[in-house]
């Protein structure tokens, strides 16, 4: 098990009366893949937000390599490479796909010139989007739009990518791909979080899944196990059966 | 697999339209020995349009900050020039170090407005400007509400008087649009634009967002500052109420959504379409601001990208090349 | 005393402000369209009622409420024509629209009605001149009060529909994402319609008020329209009551300050709203709100 | 089987490049069909233009008999066919119960309680802002929004997109519940298996076509991701 | 230098050259806030057009004189740049332009500037000498531009001999704007009232379009001021008025100007605009004829009526006026199209117009001559089709212009 790359510390974090994240300890090794599930509206995505800054944690802290990053701003996470994808695509709609991509590397990755075009035509296509590349972002269909997330997040070159249902609505072919993708990602020692209801397709990725619930880690271990585990299958998996 | 496609930021369009643009101020430059007063006159005017447009462009276009106050620098360089010149510096001194002075207070009010968002921004912008013109007509060394006229320009002869204007002017469009050029094609122009897109996305991707806004803010305030100082320097009399008016904002949105917002060549084109309407309509007095005001419809109905969308039609022609391209490269 | 005075006539001031503003936040808070011709329309209205007012030989009240259905059907026919359009294409186009109709607006009226000034008030009676004297520095104008009551009845009577009714629902979802609205029932151009609608009607209410508190000529339209922005910005968007809180509180700020030295009267008000946009967030309108498919950080 | 909606050769563009290409289709009253495909495949853009809030480039729509091509779309919710959007399109600065309400609805079954029967988790979010509902909670709001408006025709895009496995199943509750009221559902669903299993129908589109319409007994998995990305031979139109 | 002489090639290569039209430029606010200043100007230039119709004969030279007007919009930017359009464009010979500093001073300098002689009226010659930046110790502080207009003085002249015909504490309460006429006000009439044996209770300068006033209302109720004097702009005057009625601020004397020149600009107060005391600076009853059109003052008003159908404005004086002094500006230069030998000319002409016997040389400097303005007041008009009437009250800047009645008190 190696070291642990991203660590959040009893982080909670409240909305008026809301308590969404209730006390949450999280970590993720360096070339770990961890996945997350659980049902709607359990902090998965609030978890996200607090590790990456795009919302403060009510109280705990977020460490990077053992570096406390809990007030850092999200630009600066980024650029110390924390990559994110966001559950709900939010592309640079008057941008082309390229330039798209291209922010994330110029900004995120601090690339310049040729390299950082070279990073961009990787990352297009690796994500199967390089034929769109000069198509203005707000002309993608939903799809696209969650793969363009993913190619921007990986444009900055991170070193921990978490990932916000990038998966959903994907056909199995597709979902085969993005499988792949993540796999090779973990050989090049890049962390992965990766929130995802479809269980099946997680559980061919990842060596560890979380189950939130209302604010709180219900379970956390191998896959198989966590799948298992009755406080999981019927807060979370109901009758749905699914072979890990 | 990368091997077979290639980033490409400029084409054949581009390389010419550079070219020809490299030409038409060289062509600029020897006007006032070729051409009579009146054109050197008009064209001054003409530049300072080009200024404006392009300054607001870079804020709306560029950086999402819709403003509606960027009258205050082209009040307050007119001002500083003003000023300058009652403590004896030579008046195209002082319309040359004005702009600085407007980009200083564009420092000074960022924090205050680059705060606000949309609407919030754009009235903000505009109430600091009343409130700048407010606070001048308090200040009766600089004539208070009568106005002031610009002394000292008249000792030279008007002919050189007009030709330093214009290449004043023309200096200063050069600088700016280069300027301006440079950012958008350096990385902080996709930054730029990601941040008028999606402010969150585009911090959760790695832009710095405050400093870029705050570049692109002061670049445009230095820009307006310009333009005021030279519109005294054409016109040589101001008075807070009209220096510092709501109307330039007006004009800037005009000229800019006429011409193509957004793009580096729009706003120049509009311009030259507000420019042209201005002088050979403007002698039907009433009839000449209902035109005005009609073709403004007319644009929004019809023509809502502007003329530029109808020269580079979807295609991204661009004779200053901003943008990025992805081309494949012709497998050997 | 001098004090006291200053405030009641801030505040009643600041009716006239909120007034003004009623159809802008409206036209905002439903369409996010920033009407430039507000001005220019509210003195539309004002040399609608004038004309009533002088030909009819009628008191100008009963000529505003006779323009209003004119101007009702105007501001339909204005969004069906002009804004529906624009607001398909950009956000800022409107901008380019609206800065048309108010030039055009303005210097029509001056090519059919001439630059002589006119004003309602010789045709308002005593009710223009005259007020509750309390005490020699204290003077409450029936006037002032008359504004007051309408600016509170108006948008008060607006908000009341914003919130509690089918319409104003529809109204605010057809704010938010008229595309929306459309898949679950609403004719989002009929809303957007009537708000306009509505907007100018109260824009000519204003103008004739206007004309009755001063005197009007076709360039009069713009002089106040900064006033009504920051009453609106003040106020909060949607928030038609914080509009007449934004006026109240730009009236008062007008009035102490010119107490203080009369130069400062305006550039008080000026002061006070940037204050009050530096200080807390919260409450304070505009500001770009997430769209449903991208909520902040989701 | 009486026909519902009838489309006739309807052909849909974003700009110049056509998403939707002279696309036939008959649905059933009562009929369940699954629409798949490939992303960028069209399925969106062809719920949307059935929907109408998509520009209809050619070909007509009749619903019920009557030719509906230039109807706006809330003269067509009026009629009875609802869509949840891609990407829920809530009103963000609404309560979810203000969301709920605001759905002009057709006499008819659905009413608040029983949609929040069917989704629970919305009735403690009820006073809730929609900008802040987690997106499963989103997509659920959607849902029940169209639910309000009693659909004749119910064109769903990815119903269980961002859904957790018990939440899908809430979903396709209430569906069969749906179905078995005679409620006629177009569904874009990418679990193939779910898909096949709820629908009567299979349609499959390509680049903008139609490229395979199967009864879902009638075909297996195979030729159906086959049809996905039109490998090996052309597929047969059996029925 | 090189730079320079090339220029002066192209600089010299603008304007008429020696061609026979002379072409004179006239700029006013036809559009905007002063739009009413414009409003008689159609019919006074359709008057100058016909007498130049014949075209001029100077120094046994016949000349073709055309008259292009310009819109200056009532904002300074755009006066500027038609005037030069009018002078490197068309080329004039000559300027003349009118009615507030918005107009007058850009265009006065635009011309001062481009060596164009220009004549100018209708702002108070203070504000443009010293707003033009001229300095009280400098005689002739421009070279090609010239105006003539009443002053400070004139005001002076006409509210001393106007207030006392009315029996009052001698308390004056004044409203001057912070803008062209009120600075020029403040500054020097405040002053000279004193010494007159009045007392200026000055709450001090306001901002145009100030919407409450009732802080200077309480302060005149306080100090009890009897006598009330303002140059305000229309609009600000009747929300002031208005709230002077509502809260019980009622001068035995309300003397205005600026607001007040226009009737339109009293009518729509409604009674209370009945008994504003004023001034004008032209009447139909000035016993001057117009030494260009040979038009007499009363013909010029009722000429203007009968083809405007609107009550005469004190605009149409001055205005005329211009050309009459252009004409001989011109006739006096010997050659027209020599500008220098036009400015010089001016500056010692003497020409007969509507508002007077006008005389460079006398004025208070080289560039202007004063012209008179004359206390009156505006009554309800006992008949005719206009329902108020402006009628003189006294003479003292030119007692050759008849007096018709006396001041009688506001209430
Ligand atoms: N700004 C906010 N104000 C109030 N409540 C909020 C806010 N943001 C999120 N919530 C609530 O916090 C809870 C967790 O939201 P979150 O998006 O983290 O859930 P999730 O695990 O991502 O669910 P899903 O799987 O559906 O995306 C939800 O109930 C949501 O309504
Ligand atoms: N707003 C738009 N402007 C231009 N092109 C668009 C737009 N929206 C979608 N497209 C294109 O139209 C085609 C069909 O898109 P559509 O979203 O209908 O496909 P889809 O099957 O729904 O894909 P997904 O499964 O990703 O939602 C795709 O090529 C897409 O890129
Ligand atoms: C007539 C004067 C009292 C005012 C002058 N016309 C001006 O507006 O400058
Ligand atoms: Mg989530
Ligand atoms: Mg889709």
């Amino acid at each position: 098990m190696s070291t642990a790359v991203l660590v959040g510390h009893r982080l909670s974090k409240v909305y008026g009366e809301l308590r969404v994240l209730d006390r949450v300890d999280f970590h993720v090794g360096q070339g770990e893949a961890v996945g997350v599930v659980g049902p709607n509206g359990a902090g998965k995505t609030t978890l996200l937000n607090v590790l990456t800054g795009v919302v403060a944690a009510s109280e705990g802290t977020v460490r990077l390599d053992g570096r406390d990053i809990t007030g850092m701003r999200p630009e600066k996470r980024c650029r110390h490479g924390i990559g994110r994808a966001f559950q709900i695509p939010r592309p640079f709609g008057g941008m082309t796909v390229l330039e798209n991509v291209f922010v994330g590397a110029s900004a995120g990755a601090g690339l310049r010139g040729n390299t950082a075009y070279e990073r961009c035509i990787d990352v297009l296509t690796t994500c199967g989007l390089i034929d769109l590349a000069n198509r203005r972002a707000v002309s993608l269909g939903l799809l696209h739009r969650k793969r363009l997330e993913l190619a921007r997040a990986l444009a900055t070159g991170p070193r921990v990518l978490l990932l916000d249902e990038i998966g959903a609505g994907l056909t199995e072919a597709e979902a085969d791909q993005l499988v792949g993708l993540i796999l090779r990602l973990r050989l090049l020692g890049i962390a992965v979080v990766w929130i995802e209801h479809l269980v099946p397709v997680l559980v061919q990725v990842v060596d560890r899944l979380v189950c939130m619930e209302s604010g709180r880690v219900i379970a956390d271990g191998p896959p198989d196990a966590v799948l298992r585990d009755p406080a999981v299958v019927d807060a979370y998996l109901g009758k749905a059966v699914v072979s890990a | 697999m990368a091997a077979f496609w290639s980033v490409k930021r400029s084409d054949t369009t581009s390389h010419v339209g550079s070219g020809a643009l490299a030409l038409a101020v060289v062509g600029l430059a020897v006007v006032p020995q070729v051409w009579n007063a009146s054109v050197v006159q008009q064209l001054t005017t003409l530049l300072i349009l080009v200024m404006l447009a392009a300054m607001w462009n870079a804020l709306s276009g560029y950086a999402g900050l819709v403003s509606v106050g960027q009258q205050s620098f082209i009040g307050f360089g007119a001002y500083t020039t003003i000023f300058l010149t009652q403590q004896g510096v030579a008046p195209y001194l002082a319309v040359a170090l004005a702009p600085l002075a407007a980009a200083g207070l564009a420092i000074c009010l960022a924090p205050l407005v680059l705060r606000l968002r949309g609407g919030q921004f754009a009235v903000g912008t505009w109430v600091v400007a009343e409130a700048i013109a407010l606070m001048v007509m308090l200040d009766h060394g600089l004539g208070g509400g009568t106005g002031v006229s610009l002394r000292g320009l008249n000792v030279l002869p008007s002919h050189i008087r007009r030709a330093y204007t214009y290449w004043l002017a023309l200096a200063f469009v050069v600088l700016l649009l280069g300027l301006l050029f440079l950012l958008l094609r350096s990385r902080s122009g996709a930054a730029l634009q990601a941040i008028r897109d999606d402010e969150h996305a585009a911090a959760s991707v790695g832009v710095r967002t405050a400093p870029l806004k705050l570049a692109i803010y002061v670049l445009a305030g230095f820009g307006c500052g310009a333009a005021g100082a030279l519109t005294l320097a054409n016109t040589l009399f101001i008075q807070p109420r009209s220096i510092f008016g709501v109307h330039w904002s007006a004009f800037m949105i005009f000229m800019v959504l006429v011409g193509g917002l957004g793009t580096f060549e729009g706003p120049i084109v509009g311009a030259v379409v507000f420019f042209a309407i201005q002088n050979w309509f403007s002698d039907g007095g009433p009839w000449y601001l209902i035109g005005l005001g009609a073709v403004a419809v007319a644009f929004a109905l019809f023509l809502p990208r502007g003329l530029w969308s109808v020269v580079s039609q979807g295609r991204q022609i661009q004779l200053l090349p901003v943008g990025y391209h992805l081309s494949r490269r012709p497998t050997p | 005393m001098t004090w006291a005075n200053a405030i009641i006539q801030g505040v009643l001031l600041g009716g006239l402000y909120a007034l003004f503003a009623c159809g802008l936040s409206l036209m905002f808070g439903v369409m996010r369209i920033i009407n430039l011709a507000h001005g220019d329309l509210a003195v539309l209205g004002a040399f609608v009622v004038w004309l009533i007012a002088t030909q009819g030989h009628v008191s100008p009240f009963i000529a505003t409420v006779a323009c209003l259905p004119l101007m009702i059907l105007i501001g339909y026919g204005l969004q069906r024509t002009l804004l529906s359009r624009s607001l398909r294409s950009g956000e800022l186009t409107p901008l380019l629209t609206t800065f048309g109709l108010a030039i055009v607006v303005q210097n029509a009226l001056l090519q059919v009605f001439s630059a002589d000034v006119r004003g309602l008030g010789g045709l308002s009676g005593l009710l223009a001149v005259d007020g509750w004297r309390l005490g020699d520095q204290l003077a409450v104008p029936y006037l002032g009060v008359t504004i007051l009551a309408v600016a509170v009845a108006v948008l008060g009577g607006l908000q009341l529909v914003l919130q509690r009714t089918a319409f104003g629902r529809e109204m605010r979802a057809t704010a938010q994402d008229p595309e929306a609205a459309a898949l679950v029932g609403i004719p989002a151009s009929q809303v957007y319609a009537r708000a306009t609608a509505i907007a100018v009607a109260t824009a000519a209410i204003a103008g004739a008020f206007l004309a009755i508190h001063s005197t009007f000529d076709p360039s009069s339209g713009p002089t106040q329209l900064i006033f009504a922005f920051e009453a609106v910005v003040i106020g909060g968007l949607g928030s038609l009551w914080g509009t007449l809180a934004g006026g109240v509180t730009l009236g008062v700020a007008q009035t102490i300050g010119a107490v203080i030295d009369p130069q400062y009267s305006i550039l008080a008000g000026h002061l006070v709203f940037l204050i009050v946009l530096a200080g807390p967030r919260g409450w304070l309108v505009f500001s770009r709100r997430p769209r449903a498919w991208q909520p902040s950080g989701r | 089987m009486t026909e519902l909606l009838n489309v006739r050769n309807l052909t849909a563009r974003h700009g110049q490049l056509p998403a939707v290409r002279e696309v036939s289709l008959t649905i059933g009253r009562g009929e369940v069909l699954a629409l798949v495909g490939a992303n960028g495949a069209g399925k969106s853009t062809l719920l949307r233009a059935i929907a109408g809030v998509h520009p209809i480039g050619g070909g007509t729509v009749h619903f019920d008999g009557s030719d509906i091509t230039r109807l706006p779309a809330d003269r067509r919710v009026a009629a009875g066919i609802a869509l949840v959007p891609e990407g829920r399109r809530l009103f963000p600065e609404m309560t979810v119960e203000e969301n709920l309400r605001v759905a002009r609805s057709r006499p008819g079954g659905w009413e608040l309680e029983m949609v929040l029967e069917a989704f629970p988790m919305l009735r403690q979010a009820l006073r809730r802002r929609a900008s802040t509902l987690s997106g499963g909670e989103q997509q659920s709001t959607a849902i029940a929004r169209a639910l309000l408006t009693n659909p004749r025709l119910l064109l769903i895009d990815e119903v269980s997109l961002g859904l957790s496995p018990v939440a899908t199943e809430a979903v396709y509750k209430s569906l069969d519940r749906l179905i078995r009221a005679g409620t006629t559902l177009v569904l874009v669903e990418q679990d193939l298996g779910r898909a096949m299993s709820v629908a009567d129908r299979i349609v499959c589109l390509r680049d903008g076509r139609v490229a395979l319409t199967a009864h879902a007994g009638a075909v297996t998995r195979e030729e159906v991701t086959e049809a996905y990305f039109g490998l090996g031979k052309p597929t047969a139109v059996r029925s | 230098a090189p730079i320079a002489a090339a220029c002066e090639v192209a600089g010299g290569s603008s304007g008429g050259g020696t061609s026979t039209t002379i072409k004179i430029g006239f700029v006013s606010p036809r559009t905007g806030p002063a739009a009413g200043f414009g409003e008689t100007d159609a019919y006074v230039i359709g008057l100058a057009r016909n007498a130049f119709a014949g075209g001029l004969t100077i120094g046994g030279k016949k000349y073709d004189v055309e008259v292009i007007d310009k819109d200056g919009q009532s904002d300074p930017q755009r006066g500027a740049q038609v005037a030069n359009d009018l002078i490197n464009g068309d080329g004039i010979d000559l300027m003349v332009t009118t009615s507030t500093a918005e107009t007058v001073n850009p265009v006065a300098d635009a011309c001062e500037a481009a060596g164009v002689p220009c004549l100018s009226t209708v702002m108070p010659w203070e504000s443009w000498y010293f707003g033009r930046g001229g300095k009280p110790d400098q005689p002739n502080a421009f070279k090609y531009t010239y105006h003539f207009c009443f002053g400070v003085e004139e005001f002076r002249l006409a509210y001393v001999n106007l207030w006392p015909q009315v029996k009052t504490n001698n308390k004056v309460g004044v409203m001057w704007p912070n803008d062209s006429t009120g600075n020029a006000i403040r500054q020097v009439l405040g002053p000279m009232l004193v010494k007159g044996g009045y007392q200026i209770v000055d709450p001090g300068a306001y901002t145009d379009g100030t919407n409450d006033y009732s802080a200077q209302i309480a302060k005149f109720k306080q100090e009890g001021c009897e006598i009330f004097n303002t140059f305000p702009i229309p609009s600000d005057f009747a929300t002031f008025w208005q709230q002077s009625a509502q809260q019980g601020y009622k001068p035995k004397i309300c003397q205005t100007a600026k607001t007040g020149l226009f009737p339109s600009q009293i009518e729509s107060l409604g009674p209370i605009g009945v008994n504003l005391a004023g001034a004008a600076y032209w009447t139909p009853t000035f016993p001057y004829r117009s030494s260009l059109t040979n038009v007499t003052s009363k013909d010029l008003a009722t000429g203007y009526r009968d083809s405007a159908g609107k009550q005469w404005s004190q605009q149409l004086g001055p205005s005329l006026a211009l050309f009459d002094v252009a004409a001989a500006a011109l006739r006096a230069a010997g050659d027209p199209k020599d500008k220098e030998a036009v400015a010089k000319a001016i500056g010692t002409l003497e020409v007969e117009t509507p508002v007077g016997h006008l005389q460079w040389g006398k004025g208070p400097n080289a560039n202007v001559v004063t012209t008179p303005i004359l206390g009156g007041q505006w009554v309800t008009a006992g008949s005719g089709r206009f329902p108020l009437d402006f009628v003189l009250c006294e003479n003292s800047c030119d007692p050759s212009v008849p007096v018709s009645a006396q001041l009688k008190p506001y209430a």
